[in-house]
């Protein structure tokens, strides 16, 4: 217990000397708006150069991901230390900058599955944002159905020749890496011909197309492979093994999307004009602090319940230590569909506001609130499909036959 | 009342079927959008349309009408809807047309309805003030100055307003908001306007209209003074069945595409379509549609045959196709998967403008609620 | 036109001759508020001998099926005859008083698919009340997938010998005749090797035993056939091709329960206060004469809507001239979802006297209505469960691949 | 607050459930009914829970209770629903025992609390006056007569009421009904009361009592007088916060059975369960039920740490647990096909009871409602 006092102490010693003004509470105790938050990568800019200075600070000790050894550049922290250092950060209204799909979803793959040249060659640079991931999952002809993927690496010999191409890749053309599933097996069962390969976005023969959105302008790109080389060491785990990887980078990717639901989920009062109930009041009135339209109350009263509960939910899953990947899929079903059926709620509070696009006529909450509503039915797509995820309950949790 | 179409109508509704796929495919209107068109409807396209006779289907005969009647207008509509066929048919062939030609007097009748039929004028209807639909709620205020009144107020979303040479706008001459009484319809120029061009989700011709002391001669009063209520409230029927006929004809196409797309699509080895919650899914939405049809059937033929019961029909009709649209719109894009939420494909417009429409002359919510005081309960 | 107005003043003259009073609008043109119904058959019972009186009297004309040819003892009516004769039982007051699942379901079968012989000699027994016939279709292993039957009829030389159960066979234990559906080709691929046969219910081996519903009691009975002889002559139409009848006489049967949904479809005006309407503003109260509880005035709204909208598509179809069964579908499970849907807000309406079940501290009507809740969970199962119809619609009007 | 149970909660569940599978599965509650037993729960089965400590878990020790807590007791009745195990468990382990530990005077602590904590009493809250509930709009009269109050009125599905040894009966002593003050809470002795036994669709023992001038002493009032509207208020919301438990329960036990069957009833060469569209409404089943947990543990777990939200976790818990026990009881009949509407099979039992449970303490409809009001919006 000393050492770990010790740990806190030294902690937030650290953190006083370090952590930039900009990037902590202030001395009134009011929070920085949002930290400026990046990408980083090689190409990485900063609004606010105290930005590039925390981070550097955090990458060196490797608290950007606390507990991933230090060999590997992480911060080689225990469990108890590294939730000391979250509770000192959070003291002084601090937190990473750093938003990194390489943290999220290809460290924990790496960790498992990669070998020791592997990790001492990408984990440091992910940690230190100095590269910037992107994942090259889906095809067009393989959306729920992601093992029947056509992109090819061939053996060349010393190098893979890839070609074909992928969708949905987020920040495809920011990034500097791709994590990609390729079919190394064309002649293998399809689950077992393909194969997990790290790509270097600046080779010869990849390109990428922004993807617009019905929402609009959108992080997502098609990214093409035209016989693009790629050395044999950049092979993630075995040879046609690549789907138990896959598998296990989508349970980290499911757990982002679940959240979307509860964005919403406060404690009902409705203190903000923005959320489902300040929408509700301000544009149907309110008539003894009641929404003064007793059909859409009644639809929020419902909505609300559901939230409600679905939040109780989430705190109970987490009380009880998390489960498997199943509750995953009913929280990535229940979430998205919970959060599309908000925003449908907002939008048809809003009336005529809530269909607003562009021009002076409307606020810039309006505008955005019509674009978000379009974005949330791209939420029960990616990352699996609604459908995707009762089937996996269904038979999963249900045990129901196939 | 037979929800049959009769032979002129089914014509109508062939000929608007060939138009509508081969002049204005939902290409059409992407090109409009893409190339920012300040109108938002072609002049070429509209000029065909008038061709066709369909901008005088209201129209009396003495007129250059033809009177075809709402259900053939309706018909027509529907299959423009299809094809998201953007153009000023709406707001000038059923609500302009109408409205003159029940509320106008001789003289207005022999200025604009002439004018209407062959697709010299375009007009546009001005009466919601805020973002929930609610004509009693009128504040635009119309105070008398002799011979003319003057004007004060604003008015949103008026569909086509942005283009409209006639715009007939709904303004208070006495009361106070929450009445229905007290109010009265005008004619005015769109000269006289100040006109701010909305873009809104489904990229069609709307604006928010502000009115700044504007003069209008007591000879632009349409219909009777002070009845502008009741009036407006009919005008705003036909509009809403009209409105409903073409989301119908919208939700069909966005049916009828993913039901091709189930088709084709494979995953794990076979067609989408053959797993059976979609098909249960497409099921039901075939019922609602049907039963969309059916409310839209008995709508305008309501209207073609005087029906008294017209009223819970238009807020019927409204309220269905909305709700239908809407649970369409909704599962076809799911069904689509990833590029059913890229705006390369049509599929995303259908949703866009399912939630427009449905703020049209009021939402499902308002018409529930209305049909529920009109049926006593 | 001499011929028809011919044919309306005789109309008019024998049943102003024949039609009791009882059976007819009494001279200040009030209708009885039900004609006595009855099954017919070798048991029949009548509480009004009256009743009796005019069946014999239709009986004797033919007029319980006027169309029929008069050889096979019916009116042998032209269809412009028909219509005559109902618009002159109309103007009266009156209707035949003949209840027939041999009426409804089996004629239409015989006159098809019958022979000769027997149409002659089961149709004028049916037309006259004679013989009350019942439903041998479903068993217990044999719901939905009704083509999977197993009860046996084996070709002894002379006659067939009948074993095995029937299941949901209405009023079998008061009926005199079964038309049963049978395998008799145990080899053939399932659909190959069903029959069409009739039982004679008094035949050695043949017993009965009522269900009882959630509801309580009901007509349905288990039906079981154990060494029963059937003369050849009992099989309709040729061995092994059953199933072709079996599906003409099921779209009959769909057409009497589709209309379940409607029972309730009135303009909506409340009138009656046993309608849903009426329950909600007894239970509720009223204000401004709105239901006093807004979140199930909406939900009422809803309802009424669709309601609406339902009986309009009705009308539409008459108006069509009638469509393929795939329409029949539709109407079944549109129908009997909204009938229970209607059930359930009537029931949430009354609140407790909702789920009143006896005793005197309730209303017939209030423990009637229990029961009619009950009973209408059977209505989407009956006749093809609501999910058999949507595969219908899926398959056959939307094309949709198996 | 943590969503899990702590050892002896779950202690206690384990117990029930083993309790519930072997001494009353579902035919102990059928061949109760079927034998119209008068009272409609066996009293050797009460007396078994009894001997578990099950009557005594709310009540403090120094009155012979484990004050176990809301958690506890709600575990056990979620099992207990499971089986549709009929006692009066909830009538006098939850709300005579939480009413009388909460506003009972020493004198009446002293009298009744061991007495239920041994099974020599059981009791009932007679709230309702007429089909919807709604506590404000009581109009039974306690007109104050010397030393003693008269009561006047009518009482409506009284739960336990056609058995309860003493009543606890919610009176008007001042103020007009709709309004939740001038209301008192009075204990009263059966054999004062008219007790008419109710037979409800779900066999369970309910009753109507009627008051012709009951003479009550003023040492029976419960809780302070002209107070029993707010402490009525907080005695129904853990009677609701415990029925949703029990309700949650039923739901399960008809899921499960529902989908055993999915995985056993062959149509078609294959297990019905293998049908996609029956599978997600089984997956869309299984989240509603995870819901309804979190809520009734979300409840339950806050009553017991005195949450100043409990009043919504109350309307929250009832209101999702009516709604989920409705959807799953639908479900459950439909996918059985035939036999499920049969008698002879259990599952009919669950829809039955779903509906009644529905009824008592408020809908799921009247919850929602509070919910909102509660909420603020």
């Amino acid at each position: 217990m000393t050492d770990l006092n010790q740990f806190r102490e030294e902690t937030k010693q650290w953190l006083d000397e370090n952590c930039p003004p900009t990037m902590r509470k202030d001395a009134k105790g009011i929070k920085p708006k949002h930290i400026d938050e990046v990408w980083g990568g090689r190409n990485a800019k900063y609004k606010n150069p105290e930005t590039k200075i925390w981070l550097d600070k955090l990458g060196e000790k490797g608290w950007t991901m606390p507990t991933v050894p230090s060999e590997y550049g992480g911060g080689g922290l225990s469990k108890e230390e590294t939730k000391i250092l979250q509770e000192e950060m959070m003291a002084i209204g601090t937190n990473s900058p750093l938003l990194s799909f390489g943290i999220w979803m290809l460290a924990p793959v790496l960790l498992e599955y990669g070998n020791e040249e592997q990790k001492r060659e990408h984990l440091p640079r992910i940690i230190k944002g100095e590269i910037r991931w992107c994942q090259g999952y889906s095809e067009p002809g393989s959306g729920s159905d992601l093992a029947s993927l056509a992109t090819k690496a061939e053996d060349m010999g010393d190098h893979y020749l890839v070609n074909g191409q992928k969708v949905w890749t987020s920040y495809a053309d920011k990034a500097d890496w791709i994590f990609a599933l390729v079919r190394t097996g064309p002649k293998e069962p399809k689950h077992d011909g393909i194969s997990f390969l790290l790509i270097d976005m600046k080779t010869a023969g990849v390109s990428t197309k922004p993807i617009t959105l019905i929402s609009g302008k959108s992080p997502f790109c098609e990214t093409f492979f035209d016989d693009v080389k790629v050395p044999k060491e950049n092979l993630i785990g075995d040879l046609n093994r690549g789907w138990t990887i896959a598998k296990a980078l989508l349970q980290h990717e499911r757990k982002f999307i679940s959240s979307f639901g509860l964005a919403g989920a406060g404690n009902g009062s409705g203190s903000s004009k923005k959320d489902l109930i300040g929408l509700a009041k301000s544009h149907y009135g309110e008539t003894d602090g009641k929404i003064a339209n007793d059909f859409f109350r009644a639809e929020v009263a419902n909505h609300k319940i559901k939230e409600h509960a679905f939040g109780l939910t989430l705190q109970r899953a987490g009380d009880e230590g998390g489960k498997a990947s199943a509750v995953a899929s009913m929280f990535k079903y229940y979430g998205t569909e919970h959060n599309k059926e908000r925003h449908e709620l907002m939008i048809a509070a809003s009336g005529k506001a809530g269909v607003a696009w562009d021009g002076n006529e409307f606020d810039e909450s309006e505008k955005n609130l019509t674009k978000s509503w379009l974005r949330t039915k791209g939420n029960s797509i990616e990352g699996g499909t609604s459908e995707v995820q009762l089937n996996v309950i269904s038979k999963r949790v249900l045990g129901l036959p196939s | 009342m037979k929800l049959i179409l009769n032979e002129e109508e089914l014509y109508l509704k062939e000929t608007a079927k060939n138009f509508a796929e081969n002049s204005t495919p939902v290409n059409h209107f992407r090109s409009l959008r893409d190339n920012d068109d300040p109108q938002l409807w072609s002049e070429d396209i509209w000029k065909e349309m008038v061709a066709l006779g369909w901008s005088s289907i209201l129209i009396p005969e003495e007129y250059g009408g033809s009177d075809f009647g709402l259900t053939g207008i309706c018909a027509i509509l529907q299959e423009c809807g299809k094809t998201l066929a953007p153009s000023p048919l709406f707001a000038t062939g059923v609500l302009g047309a109408y409205a003159l030609t029940h509320f106008g007097n001789d003289a207005q009748k022999s200025e604009y309805l002439p004018k209407i039929a062959s697709g010299d004028i375009t007009t546009a209807v001005a009466v919601d003030e805020s973002n929930h639909h609610n004509p009693s709620l009128t504040e635009t205020s119309a105070v008398q100055d002799g011979e003319n009144f003057i004007l004060n107020g604003k008015k949103t979303l008026v569909v086509d307003g942005a283009s409209a040479d006639i715009i007939i706008v709904l303004a208070r001459t006495s009361g106070n908001p929450g009445e229905n009484t007290g109010l009265t319809m005008f004619l005015v120029d769109k000269k006289d306007l100040e006109i701010k061009k909305l873009s809104m989700a489904d990229s069609r011709n709307y604006a928010n209209i502000y009115l700044d002391n504007v003069t209008v001669s007591k000879n632009n009063i349409l219909g009777d003074i002070e009845a502008g209520g009741d009036s407006m409230d009919s005008l705003l029927d036909v509009g809403r069945i009209a409105m409903a006929a073409e989301m119908l004809g919208s939700t069909e196409a966005a049916f009828e595409t993913t039901l091709n797309y189930l088709k084709e699509r494979k995953q794990f080895g076979v067609e989408i379509g053959s797993f059976q919650a979609l098909q249960h899914r497409a099921a039901q939405m075939f019922c609602e549609i049907e039963l969309t049809k059916s409310a839209v059937m008995g709508a305008t033929k309501g209207a073609d045959e005087n029906s008294n019961d017209l009223q819970r029909l238009a807020s019927l009709s409204k309220s269905i196709a909305g709700d239908t649209f809407h649970l369409v719109s909704n599962e076809s894009v799911q069904m689509h998967g990833g590029i059913g939420v890229t705006d390369e494909y049509d599929i995303g417009f259908y949703l866009k403008r399912a939630r427009v429409c449905e703020q049209i002359f009021g939402s499902s919510n308002f018409h529930k609620e209305r049909y529920a005081n009109l049926s006593g309960f």
